[in-house]
Order: structure tokens, then C-alpha cells, then sequence
């Protein structure tokens, strides 16, 4: 039997890359599995993507999907600057961008906090498990206060939410999600990938070699018996715009969907769990993070969606014609150009 | 008008001494005396008489004491001199010292309620101007009268050493870009000084400007303006950086011609991003570099510090972008406003590990506009970054210049692959692998993202890596990369910028250098000349440093480097490049913060050679 | 249990070989082989072996492939041995690979499984354990089963080369610190490999172990915890660090040593800091020792290239604070988890501008501990950070050595005034300022913050600053500054430690090399003396290059220069600092990222000399 | 006549520094003038205290307060770790730390979010005026959406908010102040120095060189007519305690007026003005700063307080005497413990 295909005739294990050094069991490496999934579903053309890390165990996982996209694995807590270069290069590829809770959390604040500011169009997937894996198990800075690691003895620290400042940094499209929930995260990583802008999904994928303990929030057993969705989100394609009345009927009440537009036409869909949250409301989106953090509850989906502000490309008002693309012609101007410059230079 | 008639210097009128002679205005910065001095400047160039201005400027925003030194020269001298002739001493904090300075003969041209408090000397004209009751004849607004107060000193330098009042007009009005109400505010200041001047002064000194043909079909710009003119005409896309003096005025420059190269639309084609520090800096253009485009950013000492990191990952995953180190004085932040070299081997080896960083090293305004655009052409060439070294001198003072060249030669994009080149290259050597080096010389085939072609994709990383880009830790790929790597700093020695070299005098003696020491170097030479001390000249342009170079080193058989830093940095690389005995190789290095003057050369060489 | 016979391989019994011969276990990582390992070399040791260890790991945690090599030797040579005549083959992975590199008469230890898929030599001797057959007799509870599965070649190794079973249990006693459980656990699979081993195999090598009485005495560790342990007999009190290999398992050091510096009620004087980057590490130290602290941190390639600002800065402010290098491969992120001694260079020239880093080398562990108290001692001193460069080969494997020295010099605070030391100061020479030269040692007096005297204050900045530590621009301010500093360089250059010279022979041949080069140098020049070329010996520990190193390189005709990193790093900078003839010295440069072998010096130094 | 003293027999002049070097009018010379008062009328001694900065106009002026206090002008964006070493290496220290919004608000974003985590107890002062005074004028990090400057045109991204980062970051003392209004910042100067914690205080300090056109809101003529203070602010040192219930009577009606006890007894009394701002509650805190931001209103005051977390000597479990006063016995351990050391690691 042949394999299946997607609509370009093209068979998933034509999106994966090489094989995975991760630990088995590895919460990263589902991320991976569900970045496979989606690009084969939705179909994506490789050869118009780039996928770019920064260091660490999440860092490495762009190696193992989309082996037909280019990729570059930079720097620690350096992604973004690179990301912003080749988008700033070439605007029309898309891009998925894998960084750690070490990688933006630390060493990376400030580029995760101004890559948002410069609303960068790129799917930016923190994959968060509270350690730094690669370097053996120290705290990250998005630990658990009170939490007692075995080497390195009690954190004493707040942790820091990413989310939580995506949203302040002014992301308009922020998610979190637990890498256990593939649905779920296929299902953002869909909404963020049609996305106009910088699309923060911190996804909480543990560690099973450092931080997988119970008492653990980043763990599996925690995340099992605590994700609180905060929505079921369905995405509704552009070419399936039309359905949208007709599925306002059902299990739900009109009140409880919410559909949300993106940029391209299609619709995230939201069927509401038992709590109101509404992600285009930036207070409820900063009051239900805030909430969790000092509760502890583990709420997942979107957090926080606004109509997206131009992206970078945009302000720098850009040529069509992507950058790295240009020809001589663009990239340097005439002779008679230069002469009258020099002319108007002159002593007389 | 209370005015003290001037007292009559004891020094009596000698030779008059003709466009040969320099100034050093002393003012506040913040004062406005930035426009004064440019105007000066300017119009001594449209008299024809070659000049140069270099700012000594303080590192605050208000308040403290800069120079401005303008040195004349008929010959064409535009190196500094240590020592200046005339003296507008309009600080009263350092008008003192600034007097001290003078040579006996010198003229002090100073306002009078400076000329008060400061010590006067007997050997020296003085010239003292009334401004604050100048000031109170005009109708300057008083939110501008502070600002345009300074434009005294240039109607009394116009009337005691004849530059033409229309002439300075229509500086005035080039200034103000047309427009004729500044230009008309500022020349009735002129006016009146030039007037008062005329009326109230007897001149006591020799010197004076005269028309002369000096420069036509020159030009005269800052080198950063050069370089950014360049980096236009070299396709930059891509511009990454973070303020810093002296560097600040490079992007600036590119913001200023960057219209240049808009479409009809008024769209760019090329991208400028004020990153939030230099390290991002450096990230954003190793992305757009490793995408295709062409990348830069501009930065200074604490810049390239804290690019290191991503200086190494370029250098290793062979990611072309272009790093201007307007360089200023060092160690740490140092004196952010003073010029210096002393970055030149920090820069070299920037990155931790066994890396040399390609380097090119301008050394005039013609070759900042041609290094700006060549840069791109030779880090696409080499898939490496490229480093070009400027200084403060060279990148935020005026220079006098031929004009430049257009770029002779097309855009060189290296050996990157489209779509059907991939499968070409596929077709003749069975696969393509992102590092494999097919033509011997080190340099590998690259390809961009958003080629379409199923095997254009690889994957970019500083960690070690087998020709096709695949992760290795063996230890036989990190050599076979490394030696290959060893092979394309060979290809760049001699594809980089050859040293200028004037071997002609078949003397003994070899003066090595680089960068802006140029013009004191070639003076000093003239002077030694003049002594009977014939003397040959190598300028190094770039890094590594080209096999030629050794070969004057060895064709002479005493040899001075001469660089302005501490360490004598050049000498040392041109140690390192030597294994053979250079034992006849001294090194002369200065590190003042100030340019290079031929002065200090020619004592200094004659001393060791004498 | 259908278990095979071995099939009796063509070599047979020949001189026995004992205590002189290296063994390889190729594993996966993540798999509890470390244990396994340790325990093999903690039980030679014990045996009164000289031995070592040292591990190949991958830039993972889990599943790639790891080789870890012991050598015992019984002449007391630790170099890494190009070639293990024995290799446990217990990675299907690299098994094929592993077998291959054997040489004639080697042993392969493998698993049953493997050996079905590996190639066969005829030409050693194999041995197959049936590590599933086994591991299902013992009552393993299934969650430590994987981890355990190793313990079967301890097994094996032990009754094959007569490793005594209860000295293995000491060492596994000790291994898990006195914890009978887990020790039996192991024990117990290794009893049952060695039982089955004694019964299935029949041993066709000549390889065997025995007492012998070479390690009384000595003692065994990692660099890294020897240099933790010397910090803390240093007196460190804050470490700020940012987690990176090879340079973690340092501070791991010093928090496993705190307690040693804790009070009666547990409080520390010790404070560690997680930084959250590398530059806030930098940044977190230079505070402290600016506060008057002794302050440390440890890091690697990338992170010495973040702290490149902070160091400058350190530099010029003249800060003390001790900064751990412990080189791994770059450039860049590199070969995170092997050797090398790539960062010399661009540690010593660390910053731009006119910067010399002070460097300490160590080359064994005796110096690790000993630089690791006396490097405080000295940034005290000399007022400037200092640079321990050691690496990867040094940090993170087992060592053998003679026990440390206890601190023969009490604690040196250098030149810091206390309130009442500050007024003598004052009364002797009328006033104090924090860059006063009143020595001529380059090194001033400086106060720290907490002084309670009206004068104690200054100002301390990257910027210019006149002695008194003000602001300053001025030229003459500056020079005298650097030449202060240059001076300061000078009186380092032979208070740092003095190189290890072995000058006896009276040879023409001088070896020049530093850090852990030592052990193969001193193998490979035992095997040239063989051969009848007598050799002298210098390595280099510290930079600015003392002295003493000029004299050796111009007291012999021919020198080399060996040294584990590509470019030939220290050879430069002996050119560097030799302005005369030094034609006669050759680069011997590696670069592969394992560990020096003195079969390498042995093969190039005698081509180049032959 | 003599000039006055305060309780330590010193005049005024002798908490000032070098002459500033800063233009005529700038907003960050006034905040060195309050706090050379702050410091004489607290009668603080010179010796114990450090001052730290970056670089940049604001940072150059701890030379010209407390002269006789050891002072470091460290590298642009890193004056929070040098502060968190030298307050390890002596944690009796008290720090006035100075930077800018271009220091804290882009190179420095990491390290000012990151010790605000670890609460090192100093005062940080931002001196916010939207620019890059130093290296003339270019956007900060801070600066208006839609501001527009001559030479660097439009500014098209969101200002950063550092108090509100502040906040999130998990800072327990949180204030915006004005330069111009002397008042307030001396109040909130004097309570955060009396804060056992990291002090944050974020005051709009308008660059007249750069910076200063009513369009602003960092400018003197937009402060001058749109601050809104949030209270009227006064401290009642540890000493005044009992007074407190005597002054609850006078203009102000219970409920008005609210008291903040410090960590050294004293308190900060707040009383309202029209608004009902509580800085103890954390939602409001946010609240307060988002939409200020959204509707550009200038609220000053004390933001937001919170009874502090260990500070980081704390949690490091340090001995009493100062790191940098032991003597050679706490340095090193004794000859016995070392050979004993040795034994243990022996063969045999
Ligand atoms: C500049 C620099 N410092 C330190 C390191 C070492 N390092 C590698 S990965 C890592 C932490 C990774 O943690 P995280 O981002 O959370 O990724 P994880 O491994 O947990 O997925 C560190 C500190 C490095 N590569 N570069
Ligand atoms: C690493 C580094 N990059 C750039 C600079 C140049 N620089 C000096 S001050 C400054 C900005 C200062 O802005 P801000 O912090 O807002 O202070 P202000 O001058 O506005 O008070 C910059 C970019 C530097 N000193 N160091
Ligand atoms: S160490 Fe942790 S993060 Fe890294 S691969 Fe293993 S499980 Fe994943
Ligand atoms: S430039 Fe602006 S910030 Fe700097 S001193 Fe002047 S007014 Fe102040
Ligand atoms: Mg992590
Ligand atoms: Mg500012």
C-alpha cells in the first residue's frame, strides 16, 4: 500500500528531518512529531520555510523536522536577532522558530522581549520543562518557587512567566500548551503559523531526565492530572469560511464560540470549557495568567490574540520583491546617479 | 561701545605666510561652533585650497571644551599638525592653555571678555572681539543668538585672512540645504564681526588665504559618509545596529542616501533596524546574510566586544555580513570621542577558538566609499564575515578627496546556487554538500532558503559539522573543515586589498603602516626626504596580511611599523605572519587618542634611525 | 541458557603484558556506563596501577555514542594512548568501527547481540557476554535494569584481566557514599559476569592486571574539582556562573567543597549566583571584586566571548576577579564535549583596545588546585582580572597525582587600604589617589567601598581617568595611564608563576609547550631519549610570556612549539614577544579535539628534526 | 553664617559630587539634587553607600551626588550584576543605582528583569526620557508609538513600559515619578531606600536637548501639564511611629489614607487623592500602569508594594560580617581539614 500523501503528493515522512538524539520520551520530541503532523497536513512547500534555534536539547529539535527547509541553529538565547535577519532577507519564507525556557527565559529576555516589540512574523515555540536539559538539570528561570532539585538544592526564585510577558511586550498572538495535549498543539501551531506577527506558544515539555518528578509543574504527571484547557479550538481554513453559520448549532449555544479571524481569512475557533475567558481581552488574557501562576492552575489554549500591528517588513516599507532576491539593477544605483553626487560634491 | 583699542603685539609683520597655516577653534560643545567651523572649512575648500577640519569633541552633549582644528596647506598637506599658528579661543575654561599652546608668532583671536582673565603673551598677536555687544546690534531671535554667537569668529577670521563674504554666503546657504532665512541670519552675524573687524583691527600677523587651485574636482566628505555612499552602491539590504560614537554617523549616512535606492514607489530596498544592542545587531545580519542578502552593521570598540560570539558563528558556519569597527580609544570604554587603532588584533582573532577574521583597512575616504561597496563583494566571495576598520578620524572628520570611482567591476555574489545551478553542480559531482570544496580554494557552494530544489535545504550551525552540513563530532570532519578553512584565509590573502607599496626610492629603510596614518606618513616621508633620508612605503589594506608584505619586510633592511595604539598591534600581527627572522622590524606606536602628525614621525624615526 | 562458545580466534597466548596497556569501552551515553567505568579505574588505582580516564562523550544527554578509555600503565605514563589494545564493544553503533581499530592481538569484549552484526577479525580475540541471558537472573528491579546492564563488562573485565571482586566492592562502597544497597545491587551483576565469565571463556590475551605499589599516597580527581578545591582554600567569595560544558562540573566543585568555608551554624562565605547569561556572571564578579570580595566564576569558549566587554572593563578599571576558562573546541558552539587549547590567544588579547589578559596555564592537577587559590592572590596583587585557562582534558576527567600542597603563603590581599592605612598613606605622601604609581610597580593603592575615612571614596569607570580616578579626556592623562598599565604587565610578567624548565640535557632540542600537552611531551621525549635525541624541556604557566622563556628559545638551535589547537596559538605569541631572531622555533599544532598523544609529538617532532 | 547642618554635623554641600557636565535644564540633574536632599536630611553616612550606573547621560551623574561614596560607572545595560556583586561582597552596603531607559529598556532588559528575580536590596532609578541622550537622540525602547523625530522619523513600535515590567518581573517597590515634581521624588526616594528589596523607580526625566517638544510625553511641558498623582506621599520614619493615629484625623477621613509599614518600622503614608489606587494590590498595580499606558495618562506615585521576599544575601545563607571583611581564618580552611582531604582521596 502506498503511503498516504497531502495535496502537493507528499507522504509525512517527507516533513521529518534526521533522527532524534533527544531522551526517549523526550517531551521535545512530541513538539517535533506535531510540527511534522501539521506542515504535512496543511500541506506547507518546505523549500519556503526556515526553521532557527537557539542552544539547548529544544534548540537541536529543528534538525529533526522539515529536512526540506532550511534551518540554522545559532546561537544561546540568540533566535530571534537571526530570525528577524532572514525575515528582514526574504519576507515571503515563514518561519517556526524553536527556543528553550533557558534559551528565551534567560540569556534571551531581551531579544524574546524586543523580536515582540518589532512584531517579527514568525512562530515562536518556547519549549518550556523548567531546566536547562542540555546542560544536565540546573534551574531554569522559569522553575517552580519552592522547588528542590536534587544537585542543585532549592529555587528560592519566582519563576518567570513567558507568557505572561509576551502578552506585556505586546505579542498578538500568544498560546500555551502542554506537549503531552497533541491536539492542542497541533491545533495552535495551525492558528500560528496563519498568524500576521510575532506567535508566542510556550509549551510546557518536560524533561524526563531532570524535572519529571510529580511535584514538578513542568512534569508529565502533573501536566496529566492538571491541564485545564481553556477552550477547544478548532481551525477553520479560509476555504471553509462558509461552513461558519452552519456549525453554530450543535452541543454549543450561540455565546459559546467565539471565532476569531486571522490576517489570511481563516478562523480559530474556540468552543468555550467552563470559564469565560475570551483571548481577545487583553486583561482577562494577563488576569488568567496571573492566576495561574499564583494558583497554580495549569490553563492551556489561547491565551491572548489582537489584531496583529504591522509587522517589521511593513514599517521598513520594503520592496515586493523579497531582499535576498533583488537584482543589480535594484542593488546599485546608475553611474549617472553616482556622477551627479560626486558633481554636487565638488569645489566647483 | 566701550571697546579697548587692541595693543600692538611686539611681533611686527613678517613674510606673509600663505595658505600654509592652521587653526585650532576652542569652544563648547553644544555652542553651535559646529556650523561656524564648517562653514570655514568649506569655503577655504571653494577657494581651491586644500584642507582638512578634525573635531576634538568631548564626550557629554554640553559644555565642555572641544577643538576644531583646520590646517591649509598649499602643498596639499592634510595629515594634522601638532602644533597650530592661529588660535580662536572662544572657551573661557581652556583659553589659557589654549594661548600656552601657540607658537611665538601665533594669533589669538578671543572675545574680549575672555581676553580679560587669560595671561597674555607678548610674542603672539591677539585680536580680541566684542561679541556680547555685536550680539546686541543684531536681530537674531534670542532662542538662536547663543547659537549663532560663534558665527563672530568667522566674519573676524573672513576680514583678517580674506575668504570672500559671498563665498561664505552660498556656504551658508549649501548648509542650510537652499534655505535662505538661516543663511541669512548667520551671515548677517558674519557681516557684522567681518565688518567690525575691518574697522577696529590691525592686522599683525603674516598669514593669509588666497584663492589657489588646490581642489578643484575634488571633494571633501566624513569617511563614514563614505563608507555608507559605498555600502549603498554595494547592495547592502540589510542594516543592524546600535548607537555608538563614532560610528553612530555610518548608519546615519546610509538613512541619509538610502533614497538612493528606493523604487519608484518610494519603497525600500534596503531595511535599517535600530536593534536594542549590538549583539542583536550582529544576529539580525547573520540571518539576513545566511538568507541571501546583503548585511551590515556598524559599531565601535564595546560593539565588536560584545559581538564576538556571533563573530565566531559567521566566521564558522561561513556566513557572509559586513562589521564596520569605527574604532575609538580603548581598553573598555576609554575615550568614546578619540580616536584610535587599537583594535586591529582583538578584531583579527574576534571569536573564541581557532578563528582569524577577515579584515580590510581603509585608509582615506576613497577607499572607505571602495571597501563599502567591495566588502559585500568579498564576504559573499568567501561566505565570511568581513571587518572594515575604520577609525574616529577617518569616519567623522571631513576629508578632502579625489572623487570617487564607480564600482568597476559588476556585483560578485559569490558562489551561491539557484534552483538550476544546484542541480548542474548535482549532475557533475554526484551531490551537492554545503561544505564540500569542489574548486580547491577553500570555498564551498552555497544555496539560500527559498530555493526551490529538494535538496537545496541544509542546516546552518556553529557546532561541528561534515561537508554536508550534517552534525559531526568526529574528530576527522573537524579537521578536514578546519584545514579547509586554513585554505580559504590563504585564498583571501591574496583576493582581499594588496598593500599599497612605493618601493621606487631603493632605500634601506621601509616604513610599514595602515589605515589613516596615510597622509602624516607621506609628509613626514617628504620632510625625512628633505633631510636625505630616503624612505620606502608599504600601507597594509587588509588581514591576513598579504604575502607582498613579507616581501618588503624582507627587501629592506630596517623597517618601522607605524600605527597609532599603544601596543604596536600591526607589528605584532606582522610577527606573527613571520616565522623568519624580521628582528630588523621596529615598531613605532603612538596611542594618544589624537591623529597621527608627521611631526612625531619624523622625530621619532630619525631618533631610532639615527 | 543457549549461550555460544566462543570460537577460539588465531592468536594465541603470548608474553604476558602487565600493567601496561589501555582499554576503550565504547558505550552510549545516558546509560550508567560512567559508573561502570569509574569503578574499573578507582579499582586500578587502588590496585596501586597508575592509571587514567578519560571520556569521549557526545553533546547530548541520552543515547549517542561514548567512549571512555583507561590506561594503566606501570611506568607511570597518563597520556592518552593513541590505540587500546582492548575495547568493550557494548554499542551496536559504533561497534564495527570500534572492532576495526584494534590492533593485531587486540581484545574485543562485546555482547552476545552485537557480535552477530560486527565484522570479525581473525587476528584478536574476542569475548561475547550474554548481557540479556544475564541481566534476566538477577533480581534487578526493572527501573535500574538499563542502568545496571553495564556493570556486566566490569564483570567481565575484572576476572579476564584479575581485578580482585572485593576491592571492586570497596570501590563501589565509596562510589555511592557508604550506601550498601545500591553497591550490592551493582556487585551482585558483576559477580554474575565475572562468575560467568570464569566458566564460559577462555582467555587467549596476554593482557593482565596486577599489584603494584605506584599510587600510594597519590590521589585522583578531576581538574575541575581541583581547581574548585583551590578556590576555596583561596578564599573565593562569590562565584557567579552561567552553566556550560566542560566549565559546570567546576562550580559543581565548589558547592560540593562549600561546607568546608561554612560557620558553626551552617552560614556561608561562600555566595553562588546562577547568573542568567554569562555577561551578568562577568558583570556580578567584577562588582564584587570591586566590593572587596574575592570573586570567581568558570565558563567556557562561548561564554569568554560574552565577557569580553566585562573583561575589558576589568582590565582598565584594574578590578581583580579570577576568571576559569576551561576550553572546549571552537570556534563557536564547536565540539562542545572535546578538548583544546584554542582560546589562548583571544583570552589573552580578551576586550578591545590595548588589552593584555593576565593568564595562568595549568598543566595537572596539582597546579589546578594550586592556581586555584594563588590566582586570588594574585588578582589581588596585581589589581586585574586573571585568566585560568585550563580545558576540557584537565576539567573533566580522573587525574592521578601526587596529593596538593597545602597554601605555603598566607593569604595576599595586595595593596588595599584600611581607614587607617589610607591616613598614613595620606600623611606620607600628602594625598591618595587611586592610580597613584608611588611603588613603580605599576600597581596603585585602592580602597573598597565601606571604608569609613572622608578620602576613602573614588570613582571607578571603563572611561579615561587621571590618577586620582576623575574623568578625564585629556592625552597626557591617558598615555600615562597605559603606560602605568604597561608597566604593570611587566612586574606580573615575573611575579606570575615562572615556566617549568628541564634544561639538562644539554640538547639543541627545545620542546616549548603548557597546560595538559605535559604528560605526552613527557612520554614522547622519553621515547625520542630511546632513540637517542636528547631533548630540554619548557612549558609555559603563565602570559604575559616570562622572561626566562626567551633565554630557553635562544639557548638551543632548534625549538618546537607543541600545542593542542590548530592554529599554533602560543607560538604566536612567543613571536609576539620576540622582537629578535627566533627563526629556529617550529609550530607542532594539533587541533583534533582529543587529548595530546606522545605518539603524535613523537612521529611530527621527529620528521621536522629528522 | 554658618550654613546648616543635619544630624551628622554636615552641610548640604557635602552630599553633592563633581559639577555636572549634563545640559543646562536636563531632568536628571534635578534628580541628582533630590537626592543629595534625601540623603542630607536622612543624615546617611557616605562610607556605607555605593552608587552604580550604566552609561548614558543618567548614568553619568552619580559623579555629581554623594561625593563621598564609592561610585562605578560600569558598561551600558550591566549596572544590575556589578550592583548584585558588590551587594554580595558586602551586603552592609546601601546602593543608589542610576541608568536610563535606553540602558535598562533595550541592552539591558535581561539583567534589569533578572535582579529584580533575585531582589538584590538597592534602589534602582531609571531615568526615562524616551531618547538615547547620549549618543543624540535616537528612539529608546521607551519612546511614543507614532512620536516622530527629525532625524530619525516615525517611531512604529510600543513603548515599553519598565514599570510595568518591573512588576511582573516581581519587584515588591514599584514607583513612577517626574522630575520636575521634586516633591514626590523625594518621598519615594526616601521610601525606597528604607525598601528592603529591589526598589524600582522608573521617573520620566525630560532631555531637553532631545526629547523635550510638547508632543512628548517625556517632555517637560506634556509632565508639567498631565501628571497625575496617584497620592500624596510622605514618610513617617521608624521613630515617628506613634504619632500615626493622631494624624488620622485633619482633612482626610478614614479609608483616605493608607500606611505602608516598611521593613524598618517606618511607613509610608499615602493619602488619596481622586482615584482609588491601592499599590498593595497587585491587579490594580497592572491595571493602573496598562492604562496609562493605553490612554496616556501620567499617574505618578508609589505603583505598587509588596512585604519583600528574601533579598539574595538572604537566600544565600550568608555569615553576618560582610564577605569582604573576612579574615584569613573564614578564607581558608585549616591544615588539619585539608589533610584530612587528601587522606580521604588517597589509595591507600
Ligand atoms: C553562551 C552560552 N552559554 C552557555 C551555553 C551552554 N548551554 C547549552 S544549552 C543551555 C541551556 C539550555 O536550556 P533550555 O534553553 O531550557 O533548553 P533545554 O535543554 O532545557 O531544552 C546552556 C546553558 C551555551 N551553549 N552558550
Ligand atoms: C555596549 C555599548 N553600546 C553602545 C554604547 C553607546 N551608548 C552610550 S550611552 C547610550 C544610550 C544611553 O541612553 P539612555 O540609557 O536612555 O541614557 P540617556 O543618555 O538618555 O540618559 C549608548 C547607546 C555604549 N556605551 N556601550
Ligand atoms: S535532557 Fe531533558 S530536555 Fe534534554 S533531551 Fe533529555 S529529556 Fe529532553
Ligand atoms: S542630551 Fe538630554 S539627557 Fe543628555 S544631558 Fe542633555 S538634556 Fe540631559
Ligand atoms: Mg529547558
Ligand atoms: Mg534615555
Amino acid at each position: 500500500m502506498p503511503p498516504r500523501v497531502n495535496q502537493l503528493g507528499l507522504s509525512r515522512n517527507e516533513y521529518k528531518g534526521r533522527p532524534s538524539t533527544l531522551c526517549p520520551g523526550c517531551g521535545h520530541d512530541s513538539i517535533s512529531n506535531q510540527i511534522i503532523s501539521i506542515a504535512y497536513e496543511m500541506g506547507i512547500e518546505q523549500h519556503n520555510f526556515i526553521k532557527v534555534s537557539g542552544i539547548g536539547c529544544s534548540s537541536k529539535t529543528p534538525a529533526y523536522f522539515l529536512g526540506g527547509s532550511h534551518g540554522f541553529n545559532a546561537l544561546h538565547g540568540r533566535m530571534p536577532s537571526v530570525v528577524t535577519g532572514a525575515l528582514l532577507a526574504n519576507k515571503d519564507l515563514s518561519c517556526i522558530a524553536v527556543s528553550g525556557d533557558g534559551d528565551s527565559g534567560s540569556i534571551g529576555m531581551g531579544q524574546f522581549k524586543h523580536v515582540i516589540r518589532r512584531n517579527v512574523p514568525f512562530v515562536y515555540i518556547i519549549e518550556n520543562n523548567g531546566v536547562y536539559g542540555l546542560t544536565k538539570g540546573q534551574f531554569s528561570a522559569t522553575a517552580d518557587e519552592g522547588q528542590f532539585l536534587k544537585y542543585y538544592g532549592l529555587n528560592e526564585m519566582p519563576p518567570i512567566d513567558l507568557a505572561l510577558e509576551a502578552v506585556i511586550s505586546g505579542a498578538s498572538f500568544v498560546a500555551r500548551s502542554f506537549s503531552g495535549d497533541a491536539k492542542q498543539v497541533q491545533a495552535l501551531l495551525q492558528a500560528a503559523l496563519r498568524h500576521h506577527g510575532t506567535a508566542v506558544l510556550d509549551i510546557i515539555s518536560p524533561c524526563v531526565t531532570f524535572n519529571n518528578a510529580e511535584t514538578s509543574t513542568k512534569s508529565y504527571p502533573y501536566g496529566k492530572d492538571n491541564e485545564v484547557p481553556l477552550h477547544e479550538i478548532e481551525i477553520l481554513a479560509p476555504d471553509y469560511v462558509h461552513a461558519k453559520e452552519e456549525i453554530e448549532v450543535g452541543d454549543y449555544e450561540a455565546g459559546d464560540i467565539i471565532d476569531v479571524e486571522m490576517h489570511d481569512g481563516s478562523f480559530i475557533r474556540l468552543k468555550k470549557l467552563d470559564n469565560d475567558h475570551d483571548p481577545r481581552n487583553r486583561r482577562m488574557a494577563i488576569d488568567v495568567l496571573e492566576q495561574s501562576l499564583r494558583e497554580q492552575i495549569f490553563s492551556t489554549g489561547l491565551i491572548y490574540y489582537e489584531e496583529p500591528r504591522p509587522t517589521l517588513a511593513d514599517t521598513e516599507d520594503l520592496v515586493s520583491t523579497p531582499l535576498a532576491r533583488l537584482d543589480e539593477g535594484s542593488l546599485r544605483p546608475s553611474k549617472e546617479a553616482f556622477e551627479g553626487l560626486m558633481r554636487g560634491l565638488m569645489a566647483g | 561701545m566701550a571697546i579697548n583699542v587692541q595693543s600692538k603685539p611686539k611681533v611686527h609683520t613678517r613674510e606673509p605666510v600663505i595658505n600654509d597655516f592652521a587653526f585650532s577653534v576652542a569652544t563648547k560643545n553644544g555652542s553651535g561652533s559646529q556650523t561656524s567651523n564648517n562653514v570655514l572649512v568649506m569655503s577655504l575648500f571653494r577657494m581651491g585650497i586644500p584642507v582638512n577640519g578634525k573635531n576634538l569633541f568631548p564626550s557629554n552633549i554640553k559644555g565642555l571644551p572641544t577643538w576644531y582644528t583646520i590646517r591649509a596647506s598649499k602643498d596639499g598637506y592634510t595629515a594634522r599638525k601638532a602644533i597650530t599658528e592661529i588660535v580662536v579661543a572662544y572657551n573661557d575654561g581652556t583659553a589659557t592653555e589654549d594661548v600656552a599652546n601657540l607658537p611665538p608668532g601665533g594669533v589669538c583671536i578671543t572675545t574680549d571678555k575672555i581676553a580679560r582673565v587669560i595671561k597674555q603673551r607678548d610674542d603672539i598677536s591677539y585680536y580680541e572681539i566684542p561679541v556680547a555687544a555685536l550680539m546686541k546690534q543684531t536681530d537674531v531671535p534670542s532662542a538662536f543668538r547663543k547659537l549663532v554667537e560663534n558665527m563672530t569668529y568667522v566674519g573676524a577670521v573672513a576680514k583678517l585672512f580674506d575668504i570672500p563674504l559671498d563665498l561664505i554666503y552660498d556656504v551658508l546657504l549649501s548648509n542650510f540645504k537652499g534655505k535662505e532665512k538661516p543663511a541669512k541670519m548667520n551671515h548677517d552675524v558674519i557681516k557684522l564681526a567681518y565688518d567690525w573687524t575691518a574697522e577696529n583691527i590691525e592686522k599683525t600677523d603674516p598669514y593669509r588665504f588666497e584663492r589657489m587651485d588646490g581642489t578643484s574636482g575634488k571633494i571633501m566628505m566624513t569617511g563614514n559618509d563614505a563608507g555608507a555612499l559605498g555600502a549603498v552602491f554595494g547592495g547592502v539590504n540589510v542594516v543592524a545596529w546600535y548607537p555608538i560614537t563614532p560610528s553612530t554617523s555610518f548608519v546615519d549616512g546610509i538613512i541619509s542616501f538610502r533614497h538612493l535606492r528606493q523604487n519608484e514607489n518610494k519603497e525600500n530596498t534596503i531595511a535599517i533596524v535600530q536593534a536594542e544592542d549590538e549583539l542583536a545587531a550582529a544576529g539580525i545580519i547573520t540571518g539576513a546574510g545566511w538568507a541571501g542578502s546583503r548585511a551590515l552593521t556598524s559599531t565601535s570598540g564595546p560593539g565588536i566586544s560584545l559581538m564576538a560570539e556571533f563573530a565566531g558563528l559567521a566566521y564558522f558556519a561561513e556566513v557572509p555580513a559586513v562589521f564596520w569597527n569605527i574604532t575609538r580609544m580603548g581598553p573598555s570604554t576609554g575615550l568614546p570621542t578619540r580616536t584610535s587603532q587599537g583594535d586591529l588584533l582583538f578584531t583579527h582573532f574576534l571569536g573564541h577558538g581557532d578563528s582569524r577574521q577577515l579584515c580590510l583597512l581603509p585608509g582615506n575616504l576613497k577607499e572607505a566609499f571602495e571597501f563599502g561597496w567591495k566588502s559585500f563583494d568579498l564576504a559573499e566571495a568567501l561566505q565570511s564575515p568581513v571587518f572594515v576598520i575604520s577609525d574616529l578620524d577617518l569616519g567623522m572628520n571631513n576629508w578632502l578627496s579625489d572623487p570617487f570611482d564607480y564600482p568597476d567591476q559588476p556585483i560578485d555574489r559569490g558562489k551561491v546556487l539557484n534552483a538550476a545551478q544546484l542541480q548542474s553542480f548535482i549532475d557533475e559531482h554526484g551531490k551537492w554538500g554545503r561544505y564540500m570544496d569542489v574548486d580547491g580554494d577553500g570555498v564551498p557552494y552555497r544555496t539560500v532558503p527559498g530555493t526551490n530544489h529538494p535538496f537545496s535545504a541544509y542546516f546552518a550551525r556553529g557546532t561541528g559539522h561534515d561537508v554536508m552540513a550534517t552534525y559531526s563530532e568526529r574528530s576527522d570532519d573537524w579537521v578536514e573543515n578546519m584545514h579547509r578553512l586554513s585554505l580559504k584565509m590563504d585564498t583571501a590573502r591574496e583576493m582581499l586589498p594588496q598593500p599599497i607599496i612605493e618601493n621606487s626610492s631603493g632605500s634601506d629603510i621601509g616604513i610599514v603602516t595602515f589605515g589613516t596614518n596615510e597622509d602624516a606618513v607621506r609628509e613626514a616621508r617628504d620632510w625625512l626626504a628633505n633631510d636625505g633620508i630616503q624612505t620606502d612605503y608599504l600601507r597594509v589594506r587588509a588581514l591576513p596580511i598579504a604575502s607582498a608584505v613579507g616581501d618588503f619586510i624582507h627587501s629592506h633592511k630596517s623597517v618601522f611599523v607605524i600605527e597609532n595604539n599603544f601596543d604596536g598591534q600591526l607589528n605584532q600581527l606582522l610577527h606573527i605572519e613571520s616565522p623568519e627572522d624580521i628582528s630588523h622590524v621596529r615598531s613605532l606606536a603612538l596611542g594618544d587618542g589624537l591623529p597621527m602628525t608627521p611631526s612625531w614621525i619624523y622625530e621619532n624615526l630619525k631618533e631610532q634611525e639615527g
